[in-house]
């Protein structure tokens, strides 16, 4: 399927809503080396266990490096790779599943280290791998196979958490929108500091939200998914907590945090800079230990 | 004239008992003496039974002493459960504040608190109580005062005054001593030095000899005991390219360090022994993806949460295997100071060459000991790293079966790193025959690793002493003390626990019976060394404590008669 | 030093925050079980590894049960419990390292459930127990033995972080005013849903911010804690966002989800009823399973 | 006469492969035959290679079968990689709208989706494929049609005409192959049986075993192979007391397993190899507090993510020591269907009565698996629950060195469950005596689990084959080879395998050479046996599906042989 692989053959399922996503990527990444005039190399993309992850396998055209995990760990991968190497630019793929129940606690954490990657949340409010099961973001009420009675816990909001935890950068697309997916997957990479996608990707095998999402007329279905208004104060905490606080999706830019970004590495480096420290070589610390009797 | 002596200082934690040990550790090596120390304490800021003992001596030291020459104790409780350590005819010295030992025939009261707060240098009773020793026990009084000076200047207008307050504190102990006019044997002088030595913690040897294997990323998250080896780094693994991170859980930091490794860094983590048991499965992803890192286990009191503070070598079967599924992840234990600051070295070469994770067993007695060592002879430091794919194998990162040059993300060889079965590019496959090819592989890897090295001695017996990490100073004595006897026991040692110096397992599997004696209750490394077809037996112990060498000595001779 | 086990001697540091938290729970319960004529016993305190979670072994007086069992993890084992024991009253305190750090991924799910358990955080800035190293509340700029050139990530702003994370009830109390901690303590045992009483609980050896909570006038320190006005309306989540956003500390109840609040094991009780499901027997599945050729 | 009929499915995932030999199998053993079905697919949802394969016997059946009667293939690249698997004289049957095969001396070409189609019943297209090898077979067709009326009568309107062309499909098919004229030896008229059987696989099994062994809360994170348990569970354990729930992830759903042992329930859990390495530390403290657990370990390809639907025996040295520190979990390994049935009240027996984490080792091959049994007879179901504590020991909750009555919340005893090391009232010490008798405690509770059974025949011999888990079964059919041909090696068996049976143990260090089967690289049990003292030799296999009798049976004859 790929360049790099023209023998590899994972299949998803017809019409799944991760292959609007796949296509955005390859798009966004395409961009950005032009613009650069980087080697696709320079990106990794970072990806979790899950119908989902799979797409780091997929990347048709120039082949950025890859790395797929474990489940629910792709921030903390992606944090150690920025951690030494600034200079790549990295990409998260993740599904509801693996980023927001099993990952959950990673969320927080680089959002406060202002950890400088794009994340790529494909969701589909389910667990598509495993065959269907709830996920956070399936819809109350829903059966699946482990919730026989219709889900009875209360349906995440992944966008009032991730602003809660203190992400900076929110964007909100669905996977079918390529042209707008890929600009704003290409803009949260350009952006300096911790960045969420956050793309309705539906699974048409276990739980095809195209129709609630996009609503239907002959159904008497009003759409979930709503456009961000203009007016929209995307610099203002309050203003996107008001605009995600319903179970409606709105798309766009929920949120970009006033101020400059410092990314994580670039506060140590100012830091290590103000402090004036450089490294002491071994030899200089052990003679320090010196017993001078 | 006597070779050693033996002071432990025994309180509540937040009294100052383990820095007084460490003081007069210090102290006694500034004036050139070996020194190691070894303490316990509970897992609690302030308060609990705790205790720092310090071994001085003028041959160099194995271990911190089994039997006390000098108790000095804060409290009754600390009076009545250290007494059985104290040798016949040891002395006390006791917080007469506190509690009256009614027969001072062998004990020496002081009021070092009132003393010391009169003296207006609150601070200062430990010093008070040092000085008692040191007259008690003939340790050169000029010698403390040489170091007082030399550890308070620092530089400030107040340096003087401090000084002079501690050595008039010393001063203080010294007459009380005097007066009660109860003594030890003379210490012998200390010895001369004709190569330079360092006073340095078990962690601390980790930590610089991390350094010295070009450790480049260091993520961790706080564990006792190996908080200590993350806070050094924090604090020295400075430069401009280093990078030392606080992850926010073990999960977080193992899965760091796979991509961290992935982008090209050595790296590392430390940890115990609850941390080591949330990093399974990030091993495994790993091991797998044949991404090279250290991990540090410092190993405490297990399972759960344990014994933080204490000591034990219960973690030898889950650093080999800490995840499902087949795999056998390297091991190296350092048994001394000097080992632990090699060990590092060679964990990150191990990693490098082999390219996958790598387990340094350290444990709290090696991490928490001061000692004194010659100063590491850096020139003989060799520094391995991966090979690096220039490209020519295209986008196959995983090619036959033996490690292939590792692709770094920037250049050329672009794959994907998977916890998958997958083929040569790293794309996920099922198919048996891909599973069976890489299985192999991964395992076949193993092989480069053959070059631990190993301690033999009196090779000729066949009944043979076998011991690891921590508990090496102990049987060595224990050992020593067998062969001067007559006892015919063997010796052998490695700090390459996994995979064995192939020569040495070759040896263990032609005698009668290894001893083992290790710090656990399943005696894990005899279970091992049987699997592998080894007659080993395990000496075990599982107090929290190291071995005394005399139980030990006891154990093995008895081991040995049995036969 | 318990009434359980008069041997027990752990200690925690002379002035150390956490024994205004034990004294207010130790009331809390007291009120509680001589209010509903219930046995202590059927309380359970969860703990969490740190100096916070000793006070399971701490309580004088008459004793609850208690668990005190590996770092980060309070909340699925008080998850636990409450799932075929919804008849207990469990108890959560923890740490800030414990509960906001090691233990993030867990606040989520138990919101989404409603879990009927209450949560005391004792939030000193800094893990304790390990000896002084940042925690996510530390302030910014801080030095700790890890954190050399003074904390470089963010502040974690837990208060945001729970309202985002879906918490229905959130009372934010101070460890020095034992009588108001106790009966905010109290009255989120009485609300039949997850509640969390966020305490701030200075660590008088390793992060003595009582000077900045409190203020101090001479050193011209303006405090952070401020008492939530009266006109504050809890059951308005953007009144709540707005409370929190800043740095200071509010202290009162924060929020309070409106409308009935259903815990968990209620949800699958009705739901159960309604479904009109029974237990089969192992015989009649089997049965089901015959072969009847 | 044949006794055997062996059918594989095979093409890609979606396509219903797995399904159509689950179908066949369903169909005889409404028969009245013997079936067993096994099935292979990748961890994708649509696509890929996969295969599914039933055996049809008229005696009892131990393995899904090493060679194929029929293999029917759905495009070029299954017939390509299948073909070796086929026996000679084996039939082809094969979707001809994909792909042709030149040769059609041994082959049937069915178009079969188009034939479906234009019966207007596009579903229908497996069962065309089913009457075809079923003519071809000499499988009773008015046997597949009794089972085609029962299986679509759901008392829905439409049934009758589901019915209909569904029996219209299988006819569809019995004529085509007519047509073909290809047939095999016919099947042996099915057996008649006097006791009742159930169709049933293994995770239900598993689930019924559990439910029949008092199980009230099953709470687990879904994962391949193991989600199908959870599945079940939620579906069937629906009692107004029991309990279902979805885990977060597997670290919040053992942390919650031992709150709910805690507060006095019967509990377990279902997941894999990545699950289980996110358990280490949680059992750890299930081990520390004494906590009563069961985790069904449904095993996979590993390490890592592995091979998510693949099956192996990889995970046992995890099982028995899944985290840091001095553990040894007990483990059972149930080897067939039926005894999946038998485990899970085992298991939750022995976590009741040594009050302790207890380990099943499943395996996809066993979960997966369909097969026809003997109803379980449920008079001989025993249930053993924890003595509840009724307050006469007070708050002591940990006393001596056996079990001691549980207290329960709510109840008198109120103690403080504890993953520190603790006294006699779960109360945190470091005590070095403290920690010494407990550690013995946890070790000498295990004493209580000596009843497991085993089996054995031809104990005189003494090189014996000792398999465990779902390699039982083919181990059993080389084995019953052997013995035929007049190899002398003896036969052992428990699924029992931590702690063994302690006289299956003594008898196994009396031997020669003990060979143990198992799938997986290392040779994990056996490894573990040597340790023990016995003189074990493993014969692995890696591949991710079972051991072929014929290869097992080789290879034993030659460790034979080279003894
Ligand atoms: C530790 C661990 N637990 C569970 C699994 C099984 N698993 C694989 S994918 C998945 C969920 C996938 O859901 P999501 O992240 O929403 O991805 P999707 O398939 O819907 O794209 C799970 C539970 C695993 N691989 N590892
Ligand atoms: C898995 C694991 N990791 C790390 C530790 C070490 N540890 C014990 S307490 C603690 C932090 C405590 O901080 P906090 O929760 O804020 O509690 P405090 O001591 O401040 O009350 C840590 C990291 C542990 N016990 N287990
Ligand atoms: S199961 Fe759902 S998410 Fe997975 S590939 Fe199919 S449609 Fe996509
Ligand atoms: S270290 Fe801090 S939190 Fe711990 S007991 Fe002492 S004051 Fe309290
Ligand atoms: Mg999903
Ligand atoms: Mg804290």
């Amino acid at each position: 399927m790929s360049k790099r692989n023209p023998l590899y053959d994972f299949k998803w399922c017809p019409g799944c809503g991760d292959f609007g996503v796949k296509v955005a990527i390859e798009q966004a990444l395409a961009q950005r080396t032009a613009e650069r005039g980087d080697s696709i190399e320079k990106t990794v993309i970072v990806a979790g266990i899950g119908c989902s992850g799979n797409l780091v396998h997929l990347q048709e055209g120039p082949q950025p490096f890859g790395i797929h995990g474990i489940h629910g760990r792709t921030l903390p991968v992606a944090y150690g790779i920025k951690s030494g190497r600034p200079d790549l630019n990295v990409l998260v793929v993740s599904g509801d599943g693996d980023f927001l129940s099993i990952g959950a606690e990673h969320i927080g954490p680089q959002a406060r280290r202002n950890l400088d990657v794009t994340v790529v949340v494909m969701d589909n409010g389910i667990y598509g791998l495993t065959k269907g099961q709830a996920s956070p973001t399936t819809n109350v009420d829903v059966v699946t196979s482990t919730t026989r009675y219709g889900k009875l816990d209360e349906k995440m909001n992944p966008y009032l958490f991730f602003l809660g935890a203190g992400v900076g950068y929110l964007n909100s697309q669905m996977s079918s929108r390529v042209k707008d997916l890929a600009a704003a997957i290409k803009a949260a990479m350009d952006y300096p500091g911790f960045s969420i996608v956050h793309v309705q990707s539906p699974c048409t095998t276990y739980n095809d939200t195209y129709a609630l999402l996009k609503g239907d007329e002959k159904q008497g279905i009003e759409p979930l998914a709503f456009p961000i208004p203009d007016s929209h104060d995307a610099g203002d905490l309050i203003a996107a907590v008001n605009l995600v606080r319903t179970n409606r999706i709105p798309i766009g830019q929920i949120y970009r945090r006033e101020g400059e970004s410092v990314p994580g590495h670039e506060r140590l480096a100012r830091a290590k800079v103000n402090a004036g420290v450089g490294q002491a070589s071994v030899e200089e610390l052990l003679t320090g230990m010196l017993i001078t009797a | 004239m006597s070779k050693n002596l033996v002071v432990r200082f025994a309180g509540e934690g937040g009294q100052g008992v383990v820095g007084g040990a460490e003081l007069m550790a210090q102290a006694a090596a500034q004036g050139g003496y070996h020194v190691l120390t070894f303490s316990t304490f509970p897992s609690q800021i302030k308060g609990g039974p705790a205790w720092g003992q310090a071994r001085i001596s003028s041959e160099p030291i194995l271990t911190p002493g089994d039997y006390l020459d000098v108790l000095v104790c804060q409290n009754q409780y600390a009076y009545d459960t250290n007494l059985p350590d104290l040798r016949e005819g040891g002395l006390v010295v006791y917080n007469s504040e506190e509690f009256e030992i009614a027969d001072n025939s062998r004990a020496i009261g002081i009021a070092a608190d009132r003393m010391a707060r009169e003296a207006g240098n609150p601070l200062a009773s430990t010093i008070i109580m040092i000085g008692a020793v040191a007259q008690a026990a003939g340790v050169s009084v000029s010698a403390l005062e040489a170091f007082i000076e030399k550890r308070w200047t620092r530089g400030r207008a107040s340096d003087a005054a401090i000084i002079q307050g501690n050595i008039n504190a010393l001063r203080m102990g010294v007459e009380e001593a005097k007066k009660a006019g109860l003594a030890l044997e003379d210490l012998e002088p200390a010895p001369s030095h004709d190569i330079p030595r360092v006073m340095i913690r078990g962690f601390e040897a980790s930590a610089l000899g991390a350094m010295a294997g070009g450790v480049e990323s260091f993520i961790g998250y706080p564990i006792s005991p190996a908080t200590t080896m993350l806070v050094y780094m924090e604090q020295n693994l400075t430069g401009a390219e280093k990078f030392v991170g606080q992850a926010s859980s073990e999960i977080e930091a193992i899965a760091s360090l796979v991509g961290a490794g992935y982008s090209g860094r050595k790296v590392m983590t430390s940890t115990a022994g609850p941390g080591l048991s949330l990093m399974g499965e990030g091993l495994g992803l790993a091991w797998m993806a044949e991404i090279p890192l250290v991990i540090v286990d410092v190993q405490r009191g297990g399972p759960a949460t344990g014994l933080p503070t204490k000591t034990e070598q219960s973690d030898f079967i889950m650093a080999m295997n800490p995840g499902h599924g087949d795999m056998s992840v390297p091991v190296i234990a350092p048994g001394t100071t000097e080992e632990a600051f090699w060990a590092s070295i060679a964990a990150l070469n191990w990693a490098e060459r082999y390219q996958g994770p790598v387990i340094l067993l350290s444990e709290a007695a090696i991490a928490e000991r001061a000692q004194d060592i010659p100063m590491p002879d850096l020139s003989k430091v060799k520094v391995e790293s991966r090979t690096v794919s220039g490209g020519a194998m295209q986008n196959r990162r995983y090619a036959g079966d033996s490690v292939s040059p590792f692709p770094v993300p920037g250049g050329p060889g672009a794959y994907v790193a998977n916890g998958s079965e997958h083929d040569e590019q790293g794309d996920t496959t099922h198919l048996p025959d891909i599973h069976v090819t890489m299985t192999n592989r991964r395992f076949r890897k193993l092989e480069v690793l053959s070059d631990g090295t190993f301690e033999a001695e009196n090779t000729g017996s066949d009944i043979v002493v076998l011991p690891w990490g921590g508990s090496k100073g102990s049987a060595r004595a224990a050992w020593e003390q067998l062969q001067a006897e007559g006892v015919n026991v063997g010796w052998y040692y490695t700090m390459f626990l996994n995979p064995l110096p192939p020569t040495l397992l070759a040896e263990l599997k032609t005698k009668k019976k290894v001893l083992v004696p290790e710090l656990n209750y399943m005696g894990q490394l005899a279970g091992h060394l049987r699997s592998l077809g080894v007659n080993a037996e395990a000496i075990t112990q599982y107090t929290g404590l190291p071995f005394k060498v005399s139980d030990l000595k006891a154990e093995i001779s008895r081991r040995v008669q049995g036969q």
